[in-house]
């Protein structure tokens, strides 16, 4: 077979491969919107879950998603930005500074029901924090840490190296010159990172499941003082999570609309991870021609 | 005889195995331009960048030997670095300012090395940028970013933004090279009136420019100094037989 | 007009200058703190099925009968290592191929439609959380394997597929960086010669980015390997080796999640879980070193 | 431009401000908990407990974790309970029988959820420190695919298929179809009870069987695969699986009260001693008639209230009348 027919087969059976892979992947994103999206409502939306009868809603489930990011994301930007940092203009080369990329790497490719276990274990049982919020933003925050130290770095990597040495000499100190000159400019990249995070985090249910409980206890949205156990704002409270939620539905479903909610609650899911990926990209362009290209 | 603003003795400079420079002792005279002049990769700009501990940011790079600024040994172990740098400004090849608006720039400095009201920050902005003779061209849209300025412009922001924290030395590392004739001739004239307030140590490619401003003259060849004397002299009668090789042209 | 600048008044950089290596410092501390402590809590549970129950560890790394209820209780784990590996790896040999060809397109062929298309979905793919995957892979790909192969629908290839779904997006970034940061010279070179576009993928680019895309395949599986509640829906979670690619099996994570939960803390039974779980975090290591291992040839 | 950006870098500084906050908040709330009665985590709510006078005035938080197949009665009925008593806080957490029986004896919950006695999961010193509640009996029904053609099975052919010595429905009246097995995990509460009443023996994990620790899957895959058997409680059983008579006797309440359907146990609510006067009061409401009768949550969610049983049976299984 001459080279010319071999290259037109090779470039027909890529083609052909990537068409069918992009088949796959809108069959299965169309397969979860279009059982799921019939039994999204408002009500749905909001109203609490119903354990046996039919008509429960995801309510209190995704207020404890976004809840719970928020809380995550609280704890998870400053130390992964400050751990980022360190590896990227602290740290000196050597033995340390290698061993420490490679804990970060570990522990960036442990699998989730480990980190869920370790939270039953240490944070949940040990620090007695219970099922709660918290115990599962701190379960998170470990999921999550190691992708916000590789994110800032790259984000501090594409500061141009003559910025740092501008402000460097006009007798600025090293903190002050990351904090004002270099972060600002590798906001871009770390915004749209941590949003893509924020993302993974929202789908999380493995590490979950041991760490912020599979009960959600009835909330009144009128109490937002954080220290009375049912207000919404309490992190001390067990949250059950959507994705947490999606799982026992389908486990242990005792409604009879089980498998619809189960739906539903996927589709729900799968939009939020959609909206968190565009608008990851969306404000990393804005950002991108805010700070580059303002001519 | 006036006096010494910075003198460098005995520096030797290593990026690994590789030894850059071989122990220059330089004297820079106060409020002169000394030009370093010499072929690429003979150690001027790694000399240069030295002075201000600019060499620290690069790991494999070891520099030995004094820097006396006035009564402070620069180059001490136990030499505050920070504070040093405050006191020698630099300008590089290719300008760069910060992404902040044009005031930002100018402002950053000083509002940083402690003055915190308005009033005297608007009064430094104005006075540097007039001093690097770009107040003209920038006085109406000080907040728009600084991106949005020519080469040329935005070099002299550089320089602006250099002086606005009011250092003893400012060290330039062919400043002019990156920029059109115009910019280049307005840098030049930009440094010879900076030279009643500042010494200046400019590093150059260009021996004409090397010859218009400066006052006296380092040739550096492989990380030697062959020899420094006052600029006429260097470009009329040089007394080694290298650097009149170079300046005829015949090599590098 | 210049004034005297003395040293001493402006020196508010040396506190600020400790609060920055502190803060950065305390940041870096924390991560390594919970590396180790998770190390030392998943090991020390993890070994006390061997010294406080006096297991025999090759009894349940080779043993084939898994018991925990049983008098005597029988700890073998070799069905669970066995399904874990299986599944992994028959996963990344559907992923690998699909996702280089995935690259290949959105690199060389047409790099337009790749990033305003192939991209985002792609993205979106490896943000479906596993829970989605799971009921995906249960209501559809078991029930048509039962229709269109012998045997139960479950097993070791529905579990491979459902992964290979959820680590194409792993292997196909890494394999579109890897052909991106190419030197275009390198290409360029093989056209001048006249070579085909295909001649130059599989001649060129495919053995000098081989390092790259291996980096990607191990990081797939790896992934695979700690993937829990996806594949416990549609793997069966019977406690044996299969006969067959489409009997019910399990693999490591399957057996801690199924299982975690209904034993007490401390009883024999949930400590050979955490063995389970201590193997898992073992093969994490192994495969951090692989790729440290791959990273170092692609520097050759 | 600058104005906001300005904003953000003290927003950075702000964050860091909460997230030290919250980390010391969530340190300083763990302390090193004894193993009190009260409850530890709620720290910030946690007060002690008054005396039950009126029901009225109690106060407290709950934790109770556990048996997933109890937690929705519990659920359930904990909502009616804080509706009577706003002092009192109830959290009903999932988990298995086993993290319920090792948290209310490690004292992190009050109430521990089990389907099974505490002697079977953990050591008899442990056990013996717990204070058993049997709330609701819960039957279970072997369930199998609607066109395997077998509506009932004695105890022998039930051993012979889940000891995999009977492998297709035609030896027992059925279809000529391969016996599918959905099993449960060994570590199960619900298989340990099926087993001890309905096969009288534990079985081996059998190679190919399916096993699921979620009721909700495993009554999806018998209703979906052709030849399948399985076991369910009786509030998951409807129209999409076959519930198959034990020995002749149908799995319903009354031969279950009456105790001619054997294939029951008990839902046990543990506390460590004697429960304080919130957790007493919670206890005392889920055996109170309005909880147990016949319109209440316990029959509604498909359990079997404990008022009804005419048979009484111990942790090593004797009943007596």
């Amino acid at each position: 077979m001459s080279a010319k027919t071999a290259d037109k087969v090779a470039t027909g059976i890529i083609v052909t491969i990537t068409g069918l892979i992009a088949l796959a992947l809108i069959g299965l994103l169309g397969y979860i919107l279009f059982r799921g999206l019939g039994h999204i409502s408002w009500h749905f939306l909001t109203s609490p879950p119903e354990t046996i009868r039919k008509g429960g809603g995801i309510g209190p489930q995704l207020f404890n998603s976004l809840f719970l990011l928020v809380l995550t994301m609280i704890i998870t930007v400053p130390l992964g930005i400050g751990a980022g940092i360190y590896m990227s203009e602290y740290a000196k080369a050597g033995k340390i500074t290698s061993a420490i990329r490679l804990v970060v790497e570990v522990l960036s490719s442990f699998p989730s029901i480990i980190v869920g276990l370790f939270g039953l274990l240490v944070i949940v049982n040990k620090f007695n924090l219970g099922f709660s919020l918290l115990s599962g933003a701190i379960a998170l925050t470990i999921f999550n840490l190691p992708l916000m130290v590789r994110i800032t770095e790259q984000g501090l990597r594409s500061v141009p190296v003559q910025q740092k040495e501008a402000s460097l000499a006009l007798g600025i100190s090293k903190w002050k010159t990351i904090r004002s000159v270099q972060l600002p400019i590798a906001l871009p990249v770390v915004l749209s990172g941590s949003i893509l995070a924020a993302g993974r985090i929202f789908g999380e249910a493995a590490a979950l499941l041991f760490t912020a409980g599979m009960s959600s206890p009835r909330l009144d949205f009128s109490d937002w003082n954080p220290l009375h156990s049912d207000s919404p704002l309490n992190p001390l409270r067990p949250a059950e999570t959507l994705a947490v939620h999606i799982w026992k539905v389908n486990s242990e479903g005792l409604a009879p609309d089980a498998t619809q909610i189960a739906a539903g609650a996927s589709a729900v899911l799968i939009i939020t991870v959609l909206l968190f990926n565009l608008g990851a990209r969306a404000l990393g362009r804005y950002m991108h021609n805010r700070f580059t290209a303002s001519k | 005889m006036t006096e010494i603003a910075l003198s460098a003795k005995q520096l030797n400079v290593h990026y690994g195995e590789k030894h850059a420079v071989h122990d220059v002792s330089l004297d820079f005279e106060e409020k002169e331009v000394t030009a370093l002049i010499g072929p690429s990769g003979c150690g001027k700009s790694t000399f240069l960048r030295s002075l201000n501990r600019m060499n620290d940011l690069i790991p494999s790079c070891r520099v030995t030997g004094d820097i006396w600024l006035k009564d402070q040994n620069i180059n001490g172990a136990s030499t505050d670095v920070v504070a040093l740098r405050k006191n020698i400004g630099m300008v590089w090849q290719r300008p760069n300012p910060f992404h902040k608006s044009i005031y930002e720039n100018i402002a950053f400095g000083p509002r940083y090395h402690g003055v915190k009201n308005k009033k005297q920050l608007d009064e430094i902005v104005e006075q540097s940028l007039r001093k690097a003779a770009i107040w003209e061209e920038t006085k109406d849209r000080l907040h728009k970013s600084a991106l949005a300025l020519s080469g040329g412009q935005q070099q002299r922001l550089c320089i602006a933004r250099t002086i606005a924290v009011k250092p003893d030395v400012i060290l330039m590392d062919e400043p002019a090279s990156a920029l059109d004739p115009i910019s280049t001739s307005k840098i030049e004239e930009l440094i010879s009136e900076l030279k009643q307030d500042y010494s200046i140590v400019i590093v150059t490619h260009n021996m004409h420019q090397a010859a218009r401003v400066s006052d006296k003259t380092a040739f550096f060849l492989n990380g030697h100094v062959v020899e420094y004397d006052k600029t006429e002299t260097i470009f009329t009668n040089p007394t080694h037989q290298r650097t009149n090789d170079y300046i005829t042209g015949r090599f590098g | 007009m210049k004034k005297s600048n003395d040293r001493e008044v402006a020196t508010p950089h040396l506190a600020e200058e400790w609060v920055g290596k502190v803060y950065t410092f305390i940041c870096i501390l924390f991560l390594i703190i919970t590396i180790f402590s998770m190390v030392y809590f998943v090991a020390s549970k993890g070994l006390s099925t061997f010294i406080v129950n006096g297991v025999n560890v090759k009894d349940l790394l080779t043993g084939l009968k898994w018991q925990p209820e049983g008098e005597p209780p029988i700890f073998g784990a070799l069905p669970f290592i066995f399904g874990s590996f299986s599944t992994s790896i028959l996963a990344a040999i559907i992923a690998a191929p699909l996702g280089f060809c995935a690259a290949v397109f959105m690199v060389e062929l047409s790099p337009k439609l790749g990033r305003t298309f192939m991209q985002p979905v792609i993205e979106l793919l490896a943000g479906i959380p596993s829970v989605v995957y799971g009921f995906v892979g249960l209501s559809v790909i078991v029930p048509l394997f039962r229709d269109l192969f012998p045997g139960q629908g479950v097993g070791i290839a529905a579990g491979s597929l459902v992964l290979a779904f959820m680590i194409l997006p792993t292997i196909t970034t890494i394999a579109t960086d890897a052909l991106a940061s190419l030197p275009a010279g390198l290409k360029e070179g093989s056209y001048a010669l006249g070579a085909t576009r295909w001649q130059t993928i599989y001649r060129i680019v495919l053995p000098t980015t081989l390092p790259a895309q291996m980096t990607g395949i191990v990081l797939g599986i790896a992934r695979a390997f700690g993937e829990a509640l996806a594949v416990q829906m549609v793997i069966g979670n019977a406690p044996h080796i299969p006969h067959s690619l489409f009997q019910s099996t399990s693999t490591l994570t399957s057996a801690i999640t199924l299982s975690m939960g209904n034993t007490a803390m401390g009883s024999v039974q949930n400590n050979a879980l955490w063995s389970l779980a201590l193997i898992l975090m073992l093969m994490t290591f192994v495969f951090v070193f692989i790729i440290r291992w791959l990273e170092g040839r692609k520097k050759l | 431009m600058k104005v906001w950006k300005g904003n953000l870098l003290k927003m950075k500084k702000s964050l860091i401000v909460t997230m030290a906050l919250t980390l010391s908040l969530s340190l300083a709330a763990c302390g090193n908990n004894t193993n009190s009665a009260n409850n530890g985590n709620a720290a910030a709510t946690n007060n002690a407990p008054t005396n039950n006078t009126a029901s009225a005035d109690l106060s407290g938080s709950i934790l109770a974790s556990g048996s997933t197949a109890l937690q929705p009665l519990v659920d359930q009925v904990s909502k009616e309970f804080m509706e009577k008593n706003t002092g009192v806080s109830i959290q009903v957490q999932g988990g298995g029988s086993g993290t319920g029986l090792t948290q209310v004896s490690e004292g992190q919950a009050q109430i521990g959820n089990s389907d099974v006695f505490a002697e079977e999961k953990l050591d008899a010193d442990k056990a013996a420190e717990l204070v058993d509640h049997q709330v609701a009996v819960v039957a279970m029904a072997a369930v199998t695919n609607k066109d395997v053609g077998v509506d009932n099975l004695t105890k022998q052919q039930l051993v012979d298929i889940f000891t995999g010595k009977v492998t297709n429905w035609k030896e027992v009246g059925g279809k000529d179809e391969k016996i599918q097995i959905v099993n449960r995990p060994a570590s199960s509460g619900t298989r340990a009870t099926f087993e001890k009443f309905a096969l009288g023996t534990k079985t081996e994990d059998l190679a190919g069987s399916i096993q699921e620790d979620a009721s909700g899957t495993v009554k999806k895959l018998v209703s979906e695969t052709p030849g399948a058997i399985g076991y369910l409680a009786l509030s998951y059983l409807d129209d999409s699986v076959t519930a198959v008579k034990y020995e002749g006797v149908d799995a319903t309440v009354d031969n279950v009260a009456k105790g001619t359907y054997p294939v029951w146990a008990y839902e046990h609510m543990y506390t460590k001693g004697e429960p304080d006067a919130a957790t007493k009061a919670f206890l005392d409401y889920m055996v109170s008639e309005d909880v147990q009768n016949d319109e209440g949550d316990v029959v509604e969610m498909g359990y079997i209230p404990i008022s009804k049983m005419e048979v009484k049976r111990d942790a090593a299984g004797a009943v007596t009348k």
